[in-house]
């Protein structure tokens, strides 16, 4: 099997490691990931502050590459590029008419031939696949965080439900976790003012991440870098507001999926997190 | 011919452009408070989301202009919360977008602005540039804007030791290409 | 012609809406033009296209269709049927070259005495300003002789 | 052509049906409407390109429905077209006609609607590109023009009826031109009655038509008439979304509405 | 030759101010078919109706044209007078002379010229007039009422009381529907229980209720006065009769754990079970779907215990096809439930209730006996917060529309919370309180004045779980929109009111309309509110839109009153304009070709199949025939049918032709 894949800036930076795991999990289920020929940033969160236009154009020349690619389906696992993506595609999808101008701002046609999925979406395809090659189940208790961009708004992505979704949750129980009931999934991390406002994203992710803490995760899940980048390089920051030193691991969906089926750690990018990947006693898998 | 002229909204009130640019009508809004009571930041907010609405429903300058002087559409994540919940489906984050472009067109956005404005800017410069996001030129970038020359310096060292900062820039074959989509959007409107 | 030209209107107004209307118009003594003669229906769903052709046929400039606005047939849906007749119908006499402009609908309701006697002068006016149904009087002039 | 007539004679043979009613060679190259009802009978069908007739149209005639049960072949999509609408408006019942459409490699046979429907799906009709210019050309023209093309063309019109017996969906008994308290439309084929009766025609088959163009090709004067219906099709699926011939389930787009129904010039 | 009349009326100055009436005469007289045509000052006046009838039987006419005012305003009065004249009052038609002419015009020859040209018109029409009978059909005076809540009862009761047989049919086993289930009612908190309960038993003794409990209806034919209903009388596996409902079989029943209707879930109820207390009929009703003789053949305790023998396993269900001359549906309503709500946990916060499920805690008879106790761990709740408009007024949910009842209601529910939990707290988030009706609103004030109940306005976002409490967020819009946030014991849901499951299967068995959100709809918003659009069904109580108890009750007498008068008549007179299908001499039979598009184009599903059959009784044809008792005369099957096999008595294609004819 095979599928066009947009790993985005923030893949090839600051969150490499997701873009490792991914591929590596990939590789061990099988899926071929055929990167966009020659794909540009998608806009994420400036583009529509400044140009509404621009926040469509942008993503639509991604999705222009991939059809003239004769690629019918684009994972995007940067849940803020999944985010534009698909913004942009439901946009012209229910105005058709503005596709022949979208095509003379980005020089090549745009059809709508191209489906745009997220990464939770793509493993759910292969869960039994999963849960087969999870040979070191991951025995831990983790929170689920999904953010604010995989399941909303509802009616652009239509996946899973808006409020307490139970995706990432169905496959983290997959590979041996036990996924705690929480009521923070979809809370919002700050996301694009990690830079500017670090006071707000550190007080949004001290909610989060000692909502987590308190229910007795011993790992946060995500599947989102910006999520990532807030809940695990401004752990300083949150730590500083709660006025707490909470050291609970942020891993990729992925890097637990991959850990299970027994990945190389290093081969997941895992000695790139800030806050380190320890855990108090041992388990099946180890970091 | 049709009636439905007889009901558009004033042609240069807020509101109206708010209509033209996303088909929302202000009206929808009933003021049930839903998206300040969920919003994660409107605490923050001097002007939560329900009365930003509410200012553009009155469809008159001097309310038009409170709105788009306030600091709170600066601080709105666009996270969709407010538009998920919202019993009449009213877009907020659209209806935000719409509003900051207005306030930076009049010159009249919020000094607080300033910084995240900045950011975006300088976002935005980096992929005009070389047609993704080159992140430590983003930073740099971000700081000669914002003048936050200090700003997360010690992060800086430990994103490189995780291998997690790029040194140079990823050009792609079709920055040509980006640019020219910048001037037809961008550009085009100052 | 020495004489202004006066057009011949005929209307088919259902009886629930648009004739209570007219007859509104009439106690509101709200003045209008003379040209129209009425033919009351019991609503829009029982008028044939025919009844067109037909009004046309027998020499009228103009012809009226008006009944209860979408949502208020005293039949509950006899409107609604003849709104999809209309459309088809429309766009087959365009395409068949018959003059759309000389045929107007509306929905009147019994309430809107006031619309109907601005309406019966708008069209009075335009098919005045339109002049003679030359077409299709001569369709009738070649085959009735 | 040669599995055509080895499926009809099994199907003869089976007692499954009565009669196969398909073509033969006519006068020169032309096809004739042939009925089978015997192996030797079966042996001078014909199936080739030249078998263009809609054989629909014989279904509905006295003699034929006579004949029992009966598999047509359907050489053109617009028969399968014809008798899903002539299901849908009851005159033939659902699986009492079997269709033998000729393939490549052999022959298919169908026997229910929603058969037909599946087999359609996958043979789009599609307009002739003469047509396609035609329409198009009209509907470019002002429209006075346009009268005029038509009253040109209806001068040639002695109302003799060809287009509307060839119509597969003309099957009334009594056809509203032969209505005459009141007469509606005027006998003679002069110009007036001449515009009403393809108005007529064409209204009455708006939502009905199944496209096979057979009223055009019937027409002895060259009258382009399929043109009409093919327009007021395309209006009714541009509006509703729904035409005729496309299923024997659905309700006929003139005989019903949505609230929502979209028009622009009701004042 | 017609030999027709023409009466010009002058109606004082109202038409002779403008409109030459003497010349109008004069130009009428020499219509083709006129033998008759005169002026007067006050046609519609006993002497102008007598001149009227003189001159028909002077003049023998066979035909009459009044030229006065608009027929919507007299045209009863001149059909009555040449009826009374000889002349079948069909043959009469009005002239618009006032309305349509002289009122709109001004005073000059096209005036008058117009008028003549309206009477020429209605000349032709008189000309194709045929004379017509009005229809009658005859009436079966007994009702069915469908649905056993107050409604229904009260319906009933009216027209069992007026004399009239009445079947009522419930779905559950037991009557009292939704009122039986509330603890008090606003805004005089009585007992609803206590000034329900009489009706109930009043309904089942009635000499003229049958009552139908644990049944549906399953088809309905026919027409006004002429019904044909069939009902499944659902098998309740215990024979009514032989039961004395002493209760032992509920009491040893051992599946004890099935969740219970009646108590929303809060408590069990066995897999024999009467609904409540005071049921009736108060005898039990086997749950199949629980039971273990059932599900597995073994148990059969009920049987054994039974000392009368009544458990009846192999009882089936039964179709009862019955006569009814009116139909009242009174089905009543539902609740969305709390799993609609993703912003509140999708129902899976135990102490995230419903309105109803509230009253079930705060009634006597209810699971905890009227003590306030939350459903997770039985403990009061100090903290409650009660959020109107849940789900209602909410578009994004599908329900755009008030639900009505809930801001009474949860005013109540303060109240009762503050009478039985004197130191808990009441917090109502709402939108707007919508409080009209009689001490209505003095009842919300006394909610939030005496009972100290706090009203917040502002809608709330979301709901989680937090050590043990429920974080309700919220927005004050009276404070800016400033973000509240509450931690609460309990939350209860005013949740919408929404048509009953499959309501419009059951508006599609009745050929009745309904709306969007499955609500019956009402023949006339304003002047036609309990009727629907097919006559002789009516409409009471939430089955139309959302009710109190109030409103449903006065719906449901006056859907009564409108049966009662219906069967005060032995049959019914219909207006003769009806849609009529040709029949012909063979071999066409007909000019219908049996298409029956005209079938889907009928509003009133008046259009019926009719096969022709020949001597050995093989169909030769099959034609449509339009039922006159369900045709309302609207004319667009007419207007479809392409042979013109269907005409309308009174506008038939050759009137509306002769009268195109004269302009």
């Amino acid at each position: 099997m095979r599928i066009g894949y947009y790993p985005g800036c923030s893949l090839l930076g600051s969150s490499r490691e997701f873009n490792e795991s991914v591929k590596a999990v990939c590789e061990a289920i099988g899926l071929e990931l055929v990167e966009v020929p020659d794909w540009n940033c998608c806009g994420a969160s400036s583009a529509h502050v400044l140009d509404h236009e621009l926040s469509v154009a942008l993503p639509a020349k991604i999705l222009a590459q991939a059809e003239a690619a004769g690629l019918t389906e684009v994972l995007a696992p940067c849940a803020a590029c999944y985010s534009r993506l698909i913004g942009a595609y439901s946009e012209l999808e229910k105005n058709p008419d503005h596709k022949t101008r979208v095509s003379e701002i980005i020089e090549m046609p745009y059809t709508g031939a191209v489906k745009v999925v997220n990464v939770l979406e793509v493993l759910e395809r292969f869960a039994d696949v999963i849960q087969a090659k999870a040979v070191q189940p991951f025995a831990r208790k983790v929170a689920c965080y999904y953010g604010c961009l995989l399941v909303r708004p509802p009616k652009v992505v239509n996946f899973d439900r808006p409020e307490d979704p139970q995706v990432m949750d169905q496959l983290a129980a997959k590979v041996g976790a036990t996924p705690i009931d929480w009521p923070f999934k979809t809370e919002c991390c700050g996301a694009a003012f990690s830079v500017t406002r670090t006071d707000l994203v550190a007080k949004l992710c001290g909610k989060i991440v000692d909502s987590a803490v308190k229910l007795q995760a011993e790992a946060l899940v995500v599947a989102c870098p910006m999520c990532h980048s807030n809940l695990d390089m401004r752990r300083p920051e949150t730590n500083a507001a709660l006025g707490k030193d909470l050291q609970i691991p942020v891993l990729f969906l992925t890097q637990v999926i991959g850990l299970a089926m027994g990945i190389e750690p290093k081969k997941l990018g895992i000695q790139r997190h800030m806050v380190p990947v320890a855990f108090n006693a041992p388990t099946g898998a180890q970091a | 011919m049709s009636s439905a002229s007889h009901h558009a909204p004033h042609a240069d009130t807020l509101a109206a452009r708010v209509k033209a640019a996303t088909g929302i009508s202000l009206a929808q809004c009933y003021q049930c408070g839903k998206c300040a009571a969920g919003c994660p930041v409107s605490e923050e907010m001097d002007l939560t989301p329900c009365q930003v609405l509410r200012l553009l429903q009155y469809g008159q300058d001097k309310y038009d202009e409170r709105a788009m002087r306030s600091a709170g559409i600066w601080l709105c994540l666009s996270c969709e919360t407010c538009s998920t919940r919202c019993p009449q489906e009213v877009e907020i984050p659209k209806i935000m977008d719409v509003v900051r472009a207005e306030a930076l067109k009049r010159g009249i956005a919020h000094p607080k602005s300033k910084d995240i404005l900045a950011f975006h800017r300088a976002f935005l410069d980096s992929v005009e540039q070389t047609g993704r996001l080159y992140e430590i030129g983003l930073v740099a970038n971000y700081k000669l804007r914002s003048g936050h020359f200090l700003k997360d310096v010690m992060l800086a060292p430990k994103m490189y030791v995780r291998g997690k900062l790029g040194l140079l820039p990823h050009m792609i074959k079709g920055t040509a290409a980006v640019k020219r989509i910048f001037k037809r959007t961008l550009g085009s409107k100052g | 012609m020495s004489e202004q030209f006066e057009p011949k209107i005929t209307a088919f107004v259902c009886n629930w809406c648009t004739y209570a209307g007219a007859d509104l118009t009439g106690t509101s003594r709200i003045k209008y033009q003379p040209n129209v003669r009425v033919l009351r229906v019991p609503c829009t769903g029982r008028i044939d296209f025919m009844l067109i052709m037909k009004a046309f046929e027998r020499g009228a400039d103009g012809v009226m269709i008006s009944g209860c606005h979408p949502n208020d047939c005293h039949y509950t849906s006899g409107n609604y049927h003849a709104r999809r007749r209309w459309m088809v119908f429309r766009d087959l006499m365009d395409f068949m070259g018959i003059d759309t402009e000389r045929v107007t609908f509306s929905w009147v309701s019994a309430a809107e005495g006031a619309k109907w006697g601005a309406l019966v002068n708008e069209v009075t006016d335009k098919i005045r300003a339109l002049g003679p149904n030359t077409e299709q009087k001569q369709l009738v002039g070649l085959g009735v002789e | 052509m040669e599995s055509l007539k080895q499926k009809a004679k099994e199907l003869l043979e089976a007692g499954e049906i009565k009669a196969v009613l398909g073509y033969a060679r006519g006068t020169s190259d032309t096809r004739r409407p042939h009925v089978a009802m015997s192996a030797l009978e079966v042996d001078k069908l014909v199936a080739d390109q030249a078998c263009t007739t809609n054989l629909a149209n014989l279904l509905m005639k006295h003699e034929i429905k006579h004949l029992g049960k009966l598999a047509v072949v359907a050489s053109r999509p617009s028969t399968l077209r014809s008798l899903l609408q002539l299901t849908a408006e009851h005159q033939v019942a659902d699986g009492a006609i079997l269709a033998l459409v000729p393939a490549e490699g052999g022959v298919k046979q169908l026997g229910t609607a929603q058969a037909f429907e599946e087999h359609l799906a996958l043979v789009p009709q599609k307009k002739t590109e003469k047509d396609q210019a035609l329409l198009d050309r009209l509907k470019a023209m002002p429209r006075a023009e346009r009268f005029a093309f038509w009253q040109k063309e209806f001068s040639r019109c002695m109302k003799c009826y060809a287009c509307r017996n060839s119509c597969p969906m003309c099957y009334c008994e009594r056809c509203t031109m032969d209505c005459n308290r009141p007469q509606w439309v005027p006998v003679p084929s002069h110009a007036v009655g001449n515009q009403e009766y393809h108005l007529v025609r064409a209204m009455h088959l708006a939502g009905r038509c199944v496209e096979c163009g057979e009223c055009g090709r019937a027409c002895p004067v060259g009258i382009p008439v399929h043109l009409l219906t093919f327009f007021a099709e395309d209006s009714v699926r541009a509006q509703f979304g729904q035409g005729g011939g496309a299923s024997a389930t659905i309700d006929n787009a003139l005989s019903t509405f949505r609230p929502d129904d979209k028009e622009t010039f009701i004042r | 030759m017609s030999r027709i009349g023409v009466f010009t009326c002058h109606c004082g100055e109202n038409i002779a101010g403008t409109v030459d009436c003497p010349k109008v005469a004069e130009l009428t007289r020499q219509i083709p078919g006129v033998v008759h045509s005169v002026d007067y000052k006050y046609m519609c006046s006993d002497p102008g109706q007598t001149l009227i009838k003189e001159a028909i039987k002077e003049h023998k006419l066979d035909g009459v044209v009044v030229a006065a005012c608009s027929p919507r305003m007299h045209e009863p009065t001149f059909r009555k007078a040449a009826a009374e004249a000889g002349v079948n009052p069909y043959l009469c038609e009005m002239a618009n002379l006032r309305e349509h002419c002289s009122w709109v015009h001004e005073k000059n020859e096209a005036t008058t010229q117009k008028a003549a040209d309206l009477v020429r018109i209605m000349v032709e029409k008189v000309k194709h007039d045929t004379p017509l009978t009005p229809i009658k059909v005859p009436v079966t005076k007994t009702a069915l009422v469908v649905g056993g809540g107050i409604a229904g009862i009260q319906t009933a009761l009216d027209i069992a009381n007026a004399g009239h047989q009445v079947v009522l049919v419930e779905k559950s086993p037991s009557i009292g529907g939704h009122m039986s289930q509330l603890s008090e009612t606003f805004p005089t908190l009585d007992c609803s229980q206590c000034i329900l309960t009489p009706r109930m038993v009043e309904a089942a003794q009635h000499p003229n209720i049958k009552l139908m409990t644990y049944s549906e209806v399953e088809k309905v034919d026919g027409f006004i006065g002429n019904f044909k209903v069939t009902v499944r009388k659902k098998a309740k596996k215990v024979d009514e009769k032989a039961c004395t409902g002493c209760g032992l079989c509920v009491t040893k029943c051992p599946n004890k754990k099935i969740p219970d209707e009646f108590n929303e879930g809060l408590a069990f109820r066995p897999a024999i079970y009467v609904p409540f207390p005071q049921a009736v009929p108060n005898k039990p009703t086997i749950d199949t779907a629980n039971c273990t003789y059932f599900k597995n053949g073994k148990c059969g305790v009920c049987s054994k215990v039974c000392p009368t023998g009544a458990i009846r396993y192999d009882q089936e269900d039964e179709l009862i096809t019955m006569d009814i001359g009116a139909i009242v549906m009174a089905t009543g309503f539902k609740l969305m439930q709390t799993d609609k709500f993703p912003e509140y946990g999708y129902g899976k916060y135990k102490d995230v209730i419903d309105g109803m499920q509230f009253e079930r805690l705060a009634s006597a008879s209810g699971p905890t006996a009227g003590v306030i106790k939350r459903p997770s761990d039985g403990k009061e709740p100090e903290t409650v917060v009660f959020i109107a408009c849940s789900g209602s007024r909410d578009r994004a949910k599908g329900v755009p529309y008030c639900s009505k009842i809930c801001c009474m209601y949860t005013a109540k529910h303060t109240m009762l919370y503050k009478h039985k939990v004197h130191h808990g707290q009441a917090y109502v988030f709402y939108m707007d309180i919508r409080s009209a009706g009689k001490d209505y609103d003095e009842f919300v004030r006394r909610a939030i004045e005496e009972d100290e109940a706090k009203y917040i306005r502002g809608r709330v976002s979301r709901i989680y779980e937090e050590d043990g409490k429920l974080i309700v967020k919220g927005a004050d819009t009276l404070m800016n929109g400033e973000p509240v946030e509450i931690k609460a014991d309990m939350v209860v849901l005013a949740t919408a009111v929404q048509s009953q499951d499959r309501s419009e299967d059951l508006a599609q068995t009745l050929h009745i309309s309904y709306d969007k959100y499955g609500f019956f709809a009402e023949a006339h918003p304003k002047l036609r509110p309990v009727e629907t659009n097919t006559a002789g069904i009516f409409l009471a109580g939430a089955c139309q839109a959302p009710r109190d108890i109030p409103e449903t009750v006065a719906q449901g007498s006056a859907a009564g009153a409108k049966v009662a008068a219906l069967f005060s008549q032995d049959e019914l007179t219909r207006e003769p304009i009806v849609a009529v299908v040709n029949r012909q001499a063979p071999p066409l039979f007909s000019t219908c070709t049996g298409c029956f598009l005209c079938q889907t184009a009928c509003p009133y599903q008046a259009i019926e199949q009719e096969e022709i059959k020949d001597r050995s009784g093989r169909v030769i044809k099959t034609v449509a025939k339009v039922n006159p008792g369900l045709c309302q005369g609207c004319g667009t099957c007419v207007a479809f049918c392409r042979t013109k096999a269907i005409d309308l008595a009174g506008f038939s294609n050759e009137q509306l032709f002769a009268e195109l004819m004269t302009l």
